[in-house]
């Protein structure tokens, strides 16, 4: 695969990351987390076609676990809570987007700084994946929702992916599957999360465990 | 029952003067214990008895014990209001006062209704609310408008594009409707009587035909009832449709809009196949209907339901599954629950803010008693959720329509039987759930076979103040919006 | 310098020939297209050649409350739109008129039509137009950003300020490396394209509701030939900005002015086409979402100066 | 020389002539100003042309050196608007102040026509002291000006706000021309052409207490706070001098200083494009959402300073990369905009005063349709909205379209983060023009146009104060229509100075030269286009049938003035998209129930800065003061001074040392 593929596929990530923090809908942002997990499982491919078989697994992996299942779990947790129609940030969409922006150039600033070998596209690997981890952290602070809190936290996920994918090289591909099954556990636990304040609540608004103190 | 009334049945007949005549007080007491208790105002109107003698009477429905009571009390000009206690009476004791120069005392919104008193100003001449602050500008739409719509004033209070309030004043249809139908029936009072709200022709023509009937004790056999709801629900079909397709293209969805204009063609043209005319005019009579169904049609009738229902399907899950449609509608002009209640709201107006009334299970006329329809409601009360009660009502509409003309009852000579004489002195209340929601018709007999006084209440009569609700702090831009998923009738208001 | 006079004014005339020709029916091809899609007929495509037409044989008439600055409204913003063209190549040569930074000039003059079609509308003194003025306003603004951005990225590639170097031949060569770049950009000046011609998702030029639209609501008051004017430069305007996003999708690699202006033809008609398809098959926005919308174009135009920026 | 120090003595003659007089003199005060300017202006334009300053040795020996006065081409770049606009000004304000009573006639001519010569001296001094001497008069004499009409409590406090910022500003300068006057061994400017040479780390200190001292002046966000306050204060054409001229000195001054310090690192560049694309965005979104036309204005000088500010920020960015083209166009731009800034505001401003002459009223939610009584003041206006929105082919878009290149050129061979700061100043620009627009045409549609919404009573303006506004309208469309030779003309002999361009054949300078050429031609194409196509129009119409009507009001027969947009309204959208700055305080009474008795609405925004900083900060202060109290005074400008006074102790001493 060319470099040029290979950003392509970064910089769809960024626009995902982007699309989900435009969007109200959380059944189109778990779309979205979809589709990215479906990029991210086309990242290990360079090797996988220079003959590695774990970056065929890794690959495999990745598309089974954030493509399909986690999606599949998320979007089963929003349906059974009948919340999916809007999400309500704290920030409004227009700053929550420009703030992704803001995220987006500090990312390239600081990505650039991993003093790592270099390959063609790895300042931008490093910087989308940067720059994705903030995004997670930003909508999970931003997030009034549990499902809120669960998108930014899967972005989350997927930066860390793209950053060791970036960092890694040599790195034993079982840390990677473990760090997936870490996440496929986290999806679990949050669908169980997002059930019982459901169900305690009958309404998912993290402002509203307020209530359960004391 | 501790109501002081006399109690009825939707299309029952009774004596005028069995309405028990309380004081003025107690008629007021009555009516706000009742509205209390979960009663609706359903019909209100005065009729002058004598020089300077006004009686007024209420009708005030139960939907729950599936009953009607009537009461009334006489006054001389002047009576305490009840609206600042009772929202929802506010347009009727307008119309009584514009009616029978009867004042409402410390009514808090005395304007003209239809411009029809010498005693209130002309069009134009009534000051609007108007909200303080040099920031804020007016937006005053109407009477002519930019699309082919009926004529009525819309004032926007607004600052940019937040409304802060909206008044409606209609009226300029006014044609004297109720006055032309205070005759004997006559061929011309069905013409009347169909012209009330030119999209409604099924619905005011059977509650005018059900009056008649009932108070000239005429039975109507079972075939012309189910062809009756045939028609009636065949209305409802074609509006409803034609109403998603309006909301499609008011968001400037053009697939689904499309579909819809073209679908509400195909019940236009089915009530053709029943009635002869596309609106369906000429067919309801007194004692009947005026054509019947042929042995093939009932078959030829289902199969294009089936087609027309697969395409309605199709058509409204692009509509409803479209994000950009949704995130237009959801939460646009929303109407609680209890705004509903105290303006008594009816039809799928009120279905859609949860409660659920209909003529048709709470008040059954016709073939409803026989087989039923089940109430329709969403919650929410924005434009999504009229806009879902259609979509359902549709649905079950069209199950209700497969299912009746599969097993319609025989008929033979009797589909339109002589309606005779009316008897003087009867008063009869008749209810319709027409496609907008609930048509009141009450007449009073008088000597000689007239009709004394006959009031009309079109369902938009209660509706309209809830589009003005709606619009509160709204952005202006979703008005059409709004008014079209209210799609409330200026001449059923007007008449 | 008569050599120069003698190249320049014939190019001048060829230009403004062919984009007078052939933007009407741009619009004309749109509303075919919707139609075609919703399984209707529809106007034939030349129907916005006798719409101009017809307005400027009828008479006009204007309200009282108006002033000379309604009647310049529509003047200044064809004049706008007939000087903007003019930087627009056409073919595979360069525009007639060309200079380092004639982009900036080419945006300007845009808001030069803007501000007086804004203040004519604010001139029949109704709330109608001054919505839509109000809305144009800030929709607009928003926009521009996003427009800067996109020609800074193609700038920076193209190492040049000027619209002829932009859309040249290099192009090809910069799709080859840097295409992740150029979609951004595209995208982002598609949204501004719709934008700017109030096309669905941000306008509905279609619909009759005076409290939901915004380009035509501002020119309710106007009439007559004043209204060919308006309906002749929001043609012109829809030509140019459509030129600018087929010339980046569709680098035109050489031919004479005829040839290249074929290509950059069909091109506008697929672009047509393509706005029929999207108004078919999108709902308008909400008003309020509109910013958000704009905001992601802006992003979308951002991450694209990024990429550039950090490809050297 | 002679023809300037005989311009500064007719300014002065016309001052003192004022003071004695009532109404009658006015005319006489301002014939001289004019014929002070002419000889004034002949001076500078020499002085622009040729590229030769002369100058003027007094001889008089101060403590620190001498009086000592110069008009080289940077000064003369200056000294063109003030002398343009106060001229004008003083003709304005023949008529302008000739209702009022004798006394403040006085006063007010008197303050004005010192305000010049302080002015006019300012930009010439060519000694430290004697420009912190009449930089201290300038200040003193627009706070009497300020306070002419002192009965009234918020021109008061206009007045203090002014004079304690002027004053924190001047205490900056102090410091600053002290240490550099320290350095240099002397105080004459000629001799601090050797400080260049002195390391980075002290030059940057002198840049930020330049930046702080001239800034506040200037009005660069946040030490704006005052322009808001004293422009609505003053009689409406020394609000324009105020606006149009005052403030510039604040942006002489840091040029003149920038120019001495030698080559600037880039962090300079880059602190002056922040401090313009905040100054220029957060000064039009104020801007927005103001209802007093002339607070209105004032907020637009912030704008303005901040595109200047973002243009000297592109050429120092450009200066210190060595993209010596893109500096050229930062820096020709900013010196541009500076002149241009002056005519349009000081139109403007003018055109603002006029509407309150006419109907007493500043307050644009009461006006409207003024245009068809007012047609000079009205048009006029109309052009200056168009000229500060930077729209071709008037000259905002010139100046503006300079830094734009400037930017572009950075962006294009910068490196990452020039670039993407490049970017930003674009985006920012972008911004800027599109809500400066929106704003001009909130005013003048508003104001001018649609129906009176009150029932004030106006009356077209007289003569003398059409006249100004003629005059600068016409020199907007000048610039605009003819960008090369304005350029050319006006600024490339002090970017000389600046230490740009030095040799004719300089690439930035013929790049320049020829792209202003083109520009010319399609500006001129732009122009032959809307004749051509008006006359046409006007053929088509007059074979036309035309008919009177009423605007659209939808078949309802009885409007009211109120069925039109407000500017409230017109800018909801802006202030509820930025509502995160203007932070809008809103009193609103929701109509309630179904039959509302009464509902109202009303939003003000509150200054920012004053609200988030400076309030903050004097309560602070006064917090610390109190428990301070054995140097009690009873006033916070007082503690201010106290403040700042140590600081300057502290730097002095670290500079001593």
């Amino acid at each position: 695969m060319m470099s040029g593929e290979y950003s392509a596929i970064l910089v769809l990530v960024v626009i995902t990351n982007f699309y989900i923090l435009n969007t109200s809908r959380y059944i189109i942002s778990a779309r979205a987390i979809a589709l990215q997990g479906c990029l991210l499982s086309l990242l290990p491919l360079p090797d996988a076609f220079a003959g590695s078989p774990q970056a065929m697994f890794l690959s495999a992996g990745t598309l089974m676990v954030k493509g399909i299942l986690m999606p599949v779990i998320l979007i089963r947790a929003i349906r059974s809570t009948d919340e999916f129609r809007v999400a309500q940030p704290f920030l409004g969409h227009v700053a929550s987007v420009l703030l992704g922006f803001v995220i987006l150039v500090a990312a390239f600033w600081a990505g650039a700084a991993i003093p790592l070998p270099t390959r063609p596209h790895d300042v931008l690997m490093g910087a989308v994946g940067l720059a994705t981890i903030l995004t997670g952290m930003m909508i999970m602070v931003n997030r009034r929702k549990a499902v809120g809190q669960v998108i930014g936290f899967l972005i989350l996920e997927n930066g860390i992916l793209i950053l060791s994918l970036r960092i890694s090289r040599g790195l034993p591909f079982v840390i990677e599957m473990a760090i997936l099954f870490d996440v496929l556990l986290a999806a679990m636990i949050f669908g169980g999360f997002i059930q019982s304040v459901h169900e305690t609540f009958s309404h998912t608004d993290v402002s509203r465990m307020r209530k359960l103190k004391g | 029952m501790t109501l002081d009334a006399l109690i009825t049945q939707n299309g029952a007949a009774f004596d005028a003067v069995d309405v028990p005549i309380l004081s003025p007080e107690q008629f007021r007491r009555e009516i706000l214990d009742g509205v209390e208790r979960g009663l609706r105002i359903t019909a209100y109107f005065g009729e002058r008895i004598g020089a300077a003698k006004t009686s007024l009477v209420c009708v005030l429905a139960d939907d729950a014990e599936n009953s009607l009571s009537v009461l009334s009390c006489a006054v001389r000009d002047r009576y305490r209001s009840l609206t600042p206690d009772c929202p929802q009476a506010h347009l009727f004791e307008r119309e009584i006062a514009e009616q029978c120069d009867v004042i409402p005392e410390g009514h808090p919104w005395m304007k003209p209704v239809r411009y029809q008193s010498v005693a209130l100003p002309i069009p134009g001449g009534t000051p609007f609310f108007s909200a303080e602050g040099e920031v804020l500008h007016e937006v005053a739409v109407g009477p002519v408008h930019a699309g082919i719509i009926e004529p009525g004033h819309f004032r926007f209070q607004c600052h940019g594009e937040n409304v802060l309030h909206l008044e409606i004043q209609l009226g300029y249809q006014h044609r004297g409707a109720e006055s032309f139908l205070e005759t004997a029936p006559s061929p011309r009072s069905m013409a009347v009587a169909e012209s009330v709200a030119g999209d409604t022709v099924i619905g005011h023509a059977l509650a005018y035909c059900n009056v008649v009937e009932s108070i000239s004790r005429c039975a109507v056999s079972p075939r012309a009832q189910a062809l009756r709801a045939v028609a009636l629900e065949l209305e409802r079909l074609s509006n409803h449709i034609g109403d998603l397709g309006a909301l499609c293209a008011d968001v400037g969805f053009l697939p689904s809009a499309a579909y819809f204009g073209r679908l509400r063609g195909e019940f236009l043209n089915l009530l053709m196949s029943l009635t002869g005319n596309r609106n369906g005019r000429s067919f309801v009579r007194p004692g009947g209907v005026t054509f019947d169904l042929n042995d093939s049609m009932p078959a030829d009738f289902q199969a294009r339901l089936k087609a027309a229902e697969y395409d309605i399907q199709s058509a409204a899950r692009l509509m409803f599954e479209t994000p950009s449609v949704l995130a237009r509608l959801e939460g646009t002009g929303a109407v609680s629950e209890r705004t509903c209640r105290e303006l008594g709201l009816v039809g799928p107006s009120a279905r859609s803010c949860g409660m659920p009334l209909d003529v048709r299970s709470d008040h059954p006329h016709g073939a409803y008693r026989f087989s039923h329809i089940p109430v329709s409601t969403v919650s929410g009360g924005d434009v999504y959720a009229r806009a879902m009660v259609r979509r359902i009502e549709v649905e079950r509409s069209i199950q209700f329509l497969e299912d009746h003309l599969h097993d319609m009852p025989e008929g033979g000579q009797d589909l339109r039987n002589s309606a005779g004489p009316l008897r003087s002195g009867r008063m009869t209340i008749c209810l319709v759930e027409g496609w907008r929601g609930e048509i009141a018709h009450v007449a009073v007999s008088g000597e000689s076979g007239v009709l004394r006084r006959y009031k009309i209440k079109d369902p938009s009569f209660h509706n309209w103040t809830a589009l003005a609700m709606a619009l509160r702090e709204t952005p202006i831009s979703d008005f059409p919006l709004c008014n079209k998923s209210f799609n409330l009738s200026y001449a059923g208001h007007d008449l | 310098m008569t050599a120069w006079i003698s190249e320049f004014v014939p190019a001048l005339f060829r230009q403004w020939a062919f984009v007078l020709a052939v933007s009407p029916i741009l619009p004309g091809v749109v509303a075919k297209t919707k139609a075609w899609v919703a399984g209707r007929q529809g106007p034939p495509v030349i129907q916005p050649y006798r719409d101009i037409v017809k307005l400027f044989q009828k008479g006009a008439a204007y309200s009282r409350t108006t002033t000379w600055i309604f009647r310049a409204g529509p003047v200044i913003s064809f004049s706008a739109a007939m000087a903007a063209v003019l930087m627009i190549p056409i073919g595979g040569m360069e525009a007639p008129l060309t200079f380092q930074g004639d982009l900036i000039l080419f945006a300007y003059v845009w808001g030069t039509s803007r501000f007086f079609t804004m203040t004519a509308a604010l001139d029949t003194g109704s709330a109608f137009e001054g919505m839509g003025a109000s809305r144009e306003a800030v929709f607009s603004c928003l926009a521009e950003p996003a427009l800067f951005l996109g020609l800074l990225t193609l700038a920076r590639e193209a190492g040049s300020l000027s619209m002829s170097d932009l859309l040249s031949v290099g192009l090809i060569r910069i799709w080859s490396i840097h295409a992740p770049a150029l979609c951004l950009v595209t995208t982002a000046f598609i949204v501004v394209f719709l934008t700017e011609n109030s096309r669905i998702p941000i306008d509905d030029p279609n619909t009759h509701l005076e409290l939901t639209m915004i380009h035509e609501v501002m020119v309710l008051d106007h009439s007559g030939p004043d209204l060919a004017l308006i309906e002749y430069a929001s043609a012109v305007k829809f030509f140019a900005l459509g030129a600018l996003l087929v010339r980046i999708v569709y680098p035109i690699r050489s031919g004479g002015f005829w040839a290249g202006g074929a290509v950059l033809g069909i091109g506008l008609l697929g672009l047509s086409i393509l706005v029929g398809v999207i108004e078919s098959t999108m709902a308008r926005l909400r008003l309020a979402r509109i910013p958000q919308f704009l905001a992601f174009a802006f992003v979308l135009a951002g991450f694209g100066v990024i990429l550039t920026l950090a490809a050297a | 020389m002679t023809p300037f120090l005989i311009c500064l003595g007719l300014w002065t003659l016309g001052g003192v002539v004022g003071l004695c007089g009532g109404k009658r003199i006015l005319p006489v005060s301002a014939s001289a100003a004019v014929a002070g300017s002419v000889l004034g202006l002949l001076t500078a334009a020499k002085v622009l042309a040729t590229g030769d300053g002369v100058a003027f040795h007094a001889g008089w020996q101060m403590p620190y050196g001498e009086f000592h006065l110069a008009l080289d081409p940077l000064s003369a770049v200056f000294l063109v608007p003030i002398l343009v606009l106060c001229a004008l000004a003083a003709v304005y304000g023949v008529g302008y102040l000739k209702d009022r009573d004798s006394r403040q006639i006085g006063g007010a001519v008197f303050f004005f026509h010192l305000l010049v010569v302080s002015m006019c001296v300012v930009v010439t001094a060519k000694n430290a002291i004697l420009f912190l001497l009449v930089w201290e008069i300038m200040a003193l004499v627009s706070f009497f000006l300020v306070m002419l009409d002192s009965r009234r409590v918020e021109v008061r406090r206009a007045g203090w706000i002014y004079l304690a910022s002027a004053h924190i500003g001047t205490a900056f300068l102090l410091v600053l021309f002290a240490w550099m006057g320290y350095t240099a061994g002397n105080f004459d400017f000629d001799a601090w052409q050797n400080l260049s040479q002195i390391g980075t780390r002290t030059a940057s200190v002198w840049f930020i207490l330049a930046l702080i001292g001239f800034g506040t002046k200037a009005g660069f966000w946040p030490f704006h706070v005052w322009l808001p306050e004293a422009h609505p204060a003053v009689p409406s054409h020394v609000s324009a001098v105020m606006s149009g001229v005052m403030i510039k000195t604040g942006i002489y001054g840091l040029i003149r200083v920038v120019a001495l310090l030698g080559p600037p690192p880039a962090w300079w560049g880059m602190t002056l494009l922040c401090i313009g694309l905040i100054s220029g965005i957060l000064g039009v979104l104020f801007a927005l959402a103001q209802h007093d036309i002339k607070r209105l204005l004032a907020y637009h000088s912030v704008e303005n300073i901040g595109i200047i500010a973002l243009g000297m920020g592109g050429g120092l960015l450009g200066m210190s990369y060595g993209m010596e083209e893109a500096a050229l166009f930062g820096w020709a731009g900013a010196l541009l905009h500076v002149i241009n800034h002056a005519l349009f505001k000081g139109l403007l401003f003018m055109g603002a005063g006029s509407v309150q002459h006419a109907t007493g009223s500043r307050d644009i939610e009461k006006l409207g349709g003024l245009l068809k009584k007012m047609p000079v003041t009205g048009s006029t206006f109309l052009i200056g909205s168009a000229a500060i929105s930077g729209l071709p082919p008037l000259n905002g878009f010139v100046s503006e379209f300079l830094i734009y290149v400037c930017y572009f050129k950075l962006a294009l061979g910068g490196p990452l983060f020039t670039g993407a700061a490049a970017a930003f100043a674009i985006a920012g620009l972008a911004l800027i023009g599109g809500l400066a627009a929106a704003c001009f045409t909130k005013v003048f549609g508003v104001v001018f146009l649609g129906e009176p919404r009150t029932d004030v009573s106006s009356h077209a303006s007289p003569f003398s104060l059409t006249t100004p506004m003629a005059l600068l309208a016409a020199s907007c469309i000048l610039i605009g229509v003819f960008p090369s030779a304005a350029v050319r003309g006006l600024t490339v002999e002090a970017l000389k100075a600046i230490g740009l361009g030095l040799s004719p054949a300089d690439v930035g300078l013929l790049s320049l030269t020829s792209i202003l050429t083109r520009l010319n031609l399609c500006i001129g194409i732009l122009i032959a286009l809307l004749i051509f196509i008006t006359l046409i129009r006007a053929w088509i119409i007059s074979r036309r049938r035309i008919s009177q009507t009423v605007t659209w009001d939808c078949g309802y027969s009885a409007p009211t003035s109120r069925m039109q947009y407000t500017a409230g309204s017109f800018v909801q959208h802006f202030i509820d998209l930025f509502h995160l700055f203007l932070q809008p305080r809103e009193r609103r009474q929701n109509p309630i129930g179904y039959f509302p008795k009464k509902a109202s609405y009303e939003s003000h925004s509150a200054d920012l800065a004053t609200r988030r900083i400076f309030e903050p900060l004097f309560e602070w202060i006064q917090d610390l003061a109190e428990k301070i109290q054995w140097i009690q005074q009873g006033r916070v400008q007082t503690y201010l001074l106290y403040i700042f006074v140590t600081l300057a102790a502290v730097l002095s001493f670290q500079a001593f040392r």
